[in-house]
């Protein structure tokens, strides 16, 4: 496991994820379909094979050029709450890409994308969103990097921390995005946006320790 | 799920291309991004009026584009808000160097995405100024929502904004009299059943043979409220008593009132639910002066429909009446 | 069954009731015997063009009745042709001295009813000619069955034939171009379900989940064949290559390009339809000059749809783009 | 049971028909659900109740006036083909009910009213048409006035055989109405309009009996 995290660790990552919200585009679709309106999962999904391709035989040189990559085909092709969400994510990410990222730069890099989360969409902790699931990862971060973990276990601790997020949505009350105009009835499910955070960070952290 | 579609991929661009062929001397179709414009482009001088959002509303697409309604229109994924690409270039198109009106409805994913088009739009120097519609009265407009959602209401808006850029009215009027409309106007609709969005091959919400969704939204997503099946003057009184409370309408007072069908609804029973609501205005004292029956903002081949009411002073009226040519809506052209 | 109604049996007139009210502007209404005429009534010296037939085929009721297209229409129950006392109604109210038209789709209910009326009519010495629509190429002409029936056409074939009465053609005349119009189109079409007609409260036939009825009419009976669930472009072919059989189309040819959607199949399918069937006429060398697609004339609430081509020489593309101003069709008013 | 038949029994004939059609209505339409638009039920339940509203209260004369106001009613309730069939069918039949009835006049009388059917609906033996049950009743009232039946006998046996005509139709291919445009699947269901013929004359029969 590398010490550091560059260009190859960022398009392994993005790959990993491309399959992953494949793979998982029912559930995620199946999730929306309970409390909004049943696309997350092939949002995404369009959004992530747009990048593959856009990827295909690119030689970026840093982390940041994948990102900003990932951001404008993400901004262009996924639409939906979505797509301005992680689209601006990953363009505030890119930024802090320029050099290869050791565990704190990790963790800094995904705190300015859920910076611009939160900037966009104006979600704070328990309104059932993607937020939920980013929080308590960027948490879990700080205390790893605080312990003086590598950045593949960092990232495996955000992992872990977004899909108990993600999970933890269940009962809540959604107070933001279309899941809100269901009042009560919103608790029960999981956020779909939160799920597939959880499964970004994920393949964020399998790609690190593949590096 | 039987539809008459090729590969659910393509439906979109089949749907959009044919729409072009057949409208080809009132709109032009661009591809890269995906939108529509006015056939022989932006009016100089004339405020532009651009509105979007997901596929599936229709005859949205490219059926509001055309004299007297919109100038350019940015057609997201079924459902799906645009993307800031599409509203840009959406923007450009509809740019007549006066000033371009998003006309956007208030879902999370439209504001973001309109207003990522927006910032994009300033770069290039094109002034851009944002009206949003919110005229379900089913959502509670809290801090506890993303807010009131914009629904069929949103199509008299775009024609009749339309019609006060064609009358010449600068941005800022534009953008003033959008909101005067939006405040004026109030929806609640109804669903018997959910719709399939092709590419998702199955319903988007089940409800029972003897159930029905009050307060649904027009994107396939459930409504606030599931009731058991009434007859229709039982669900009209419900619909047309919240708007009513909403709007506090007076004795005397001149409205439209809309009907809209969400795609399965046969006209007649639209008109069933217009004869009762009118009877329910009538009988408040309100005069329908103004009146609008069928399918203008549809959610696929979802069965139901709402009920809108509208304020209407003399300007409005106006608005109203003036020519329209499109696709979807045409009178005095 | 789930539909925003009342009482069954009260459906047609509550319908009735609200379009009237919706429409006043428009059409009058009348209840004994039920049938719509003109605002204002007959036009004096003008050639008279009277439709009708079972309800159920929306707008039809009165959505076709106003300047350059019917001056009075008889709706009968649903599917059920009118009675020939409606009828007679009907020809009075259109009667505007010089003889009216009975345009009278080939179904033996109607067709028996429309007879009996013109009795009547002949009794009270107003003169009537009438002209059986038949474009629909499904059923063959033959001894063997009660003839084509009309179908989705025949709306084409009213406002063609409505702007040729405004335009003065006499009597004779009227019934002469109608006939050429006939003559000229050719209609098929599929259905994908059922419709409920509300009193009989349950679907008119029974279709698999994977299964289609090809060459339906449009009153809920069933088609000719029963074939499995294809993609489009394949049911496109099969239509278009029927209808392009029966009227022997030529290259250079120009044509109407007609998709009618039966009532709860969504305009982007009627679109992606039009958009394989335009591919195929171009193939062949037939243009395309004009074009039309929605729900012209629906099943209540069936999914499918029928595809039309006319053949356009200068008179009837003359009559087709006519002025026309009904509920249910309007342009350049 | 009487040797003649008049007014009376025409009323009753009349409200006995207006009661099996209501009663039948679901199968009759049933069978036009098969092979035609599923409305022949309703269509003709629509008609006997507007009759029976005509005629509450009135004292009709004679057997043809009763007969005039079915046909007038009919005409104006019914539509479709069987409101102009069963319309021409009793208003043909009305000119031959001035006088009170013997065996050969109540045949006679029908007699009449199918040739109206005919000649309207211009439909011969064979196309799977209500036609399909006058035809072998009136066979059978004939031989039946042969053999010096009483009127009631000569219902009874037209009554019978309109019902054995009516099964009848289950095998033919239609070629008038609607059922011809299927072709060979309209073989294997009975036609509506023959059923309700059937049930017309067993009214008829019944109330003669009763008379
Ligand atoms: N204001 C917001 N802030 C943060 N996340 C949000 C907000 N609104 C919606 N989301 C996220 O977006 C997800 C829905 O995404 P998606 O279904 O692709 O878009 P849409 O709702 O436009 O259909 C939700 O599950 C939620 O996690
Ligand atoms: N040409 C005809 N001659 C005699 N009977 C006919 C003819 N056409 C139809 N019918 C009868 O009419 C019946 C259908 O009546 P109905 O369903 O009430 O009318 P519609 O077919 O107009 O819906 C058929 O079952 C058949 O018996
Ligand atoms: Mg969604
Ligand atoms: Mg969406
Ligand atoms: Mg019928
Ligand atoms: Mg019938």
């Amino acid at each position: 496991m590398a010490d550091t995290l560059g260009a190859g660790w960022a398009l392994d990552w993005i790959k990993k994820t491309a399959a992953v919200v494949n793979a998982q585009r029912e559930e995620l679709t199946d999730l929306d379909r309970a409390i909004g309106d049943g696309d997350h999962g092939a949002n995404l999904d369009r959004g992530f094979q747009a990048v593959l391709v856009k990827l295909d035989g690119a030689t970026p040189a840093t982390a940041g050029e994948v990102l900003k990559t990932v951001a404008t085909t993400l901004i262009s092709t996924v639409g939906g709450a979505s797509g301005a969400l992680y689209g601006t994510a990953f363009l505030r990410a890119s930024k802090l890409g320029d050099s290869d990222l050791d565990a704190a730069g990790v963790v800094a890099l995904l705190q300015a994308g859920v910076d611009g989360i939160v900037q966009r969409g104006k979600a704070s902790v328990g309104e059932k969103t993607m937020v939920d699931a980013w929080t308590p990862a960027l948490a879990a971060g700080n205390e790893a990097v605080a312990a003086g973990k590598s950045p593949a276990e960092v990232l495996d601790a955000m992992a872990v921390a977004a899909q108990e997020g993600a999970v933890a949505t269940e009962p809540l009350v959604a107070t933001k995005g279309r899941a809100s105009y269901l009042g009560e009835r919103s608790a029960g499910h999981r956020d779909p946006g939160a799920q597939s955070t959880a499964y970004v960070l994920r393949a964020a952290a399998d790609a690190a320790a593949a590096a | 799920m039987k539809k008459l579609i090729n590969d659910p991929e393509d439906v979109l661009s089949e749907f959009m291309r044919g729409f072009s062929i057949a409208h080809k001397d009132i709109v032009e179709y661009k591809t890269d991004p995906v939108h529509f414009h006015r056939a022989g482009g932006a009016v100089q001088g004339k405020t532009g009026l651009v509105s979007g959002g997901g596929s599936g509303h229709e005859p949205l697409g490219g059926g509001y584009v055309g004299a007297g309604m919109l100038d350019a229109v940015a057609p997201g994924a079924f459902f799906s808000s645009p993307t800031p690409d599409q509203i840009l270039a959406a923007t450009e198109a509809a740019n007549g160097g006066a000033g371009v009106l998003h006309l956007v409805l208030n879902y999370t994913g439209d504001i973001l995405n309109f207003e990522m088009a927006a910032e994009l739009a300033a770069a290039e120097d094109i002034e851009v100024a944002t009206v949003v519609i919110d005229d379900d009265v089913a959502v509670e407009n809290s801090t506890w929502t993303a807010g009131r959602r914009g629904v069929a209401g949103a199509i008299a808006a775009m024609k009749m904004t339309g019609a006060a850029t064609d009358l010449g009215y600068d941005l800022a009027k534009t953008a003033e009299v959008c909101t005067k409309i939006n405040d004026s106007m109030g929806t609640m609709g109804l669903a018997l059943t959910a719709c399939t969005v092709p590419t998702a091959g199955k319903p988007s919400f089940d409800l029972g043979p003897d159930e029905i969704e009050l307060g649904i939204g027009v994107h396939g997503e459930p409504g606030v409220k599931r009731v058991p099946m009434m007859q229709v003057d039982e669900i009209v009184d419900v619909l047309v008593d919240a708007v009513v409370k909403d709007l506090k309408f007076e004795r005397g007072e001149n409205v439209l009132l809309y009907i809209n069908g969400l795609g399965a609804t046969p006209l007649s029973e639209q008109y069933i639910m217009y004869n009762h609501a009118w009877d329910k205005l009538d009988a408040l004292g309100v005069n329908v002066t103004r009146s609008q029956v069928g399918n203008y903002f549809t959610s696929l081949e979802m069965a139901g429909a709402s009920v809108t009411i509208m304020r209407l002073d003399e300007e409005l009226t106006k608005l109203y009446d003036a020519p329209v040519h499109t696709a979807g809506w045409r009178k005095g052209v």
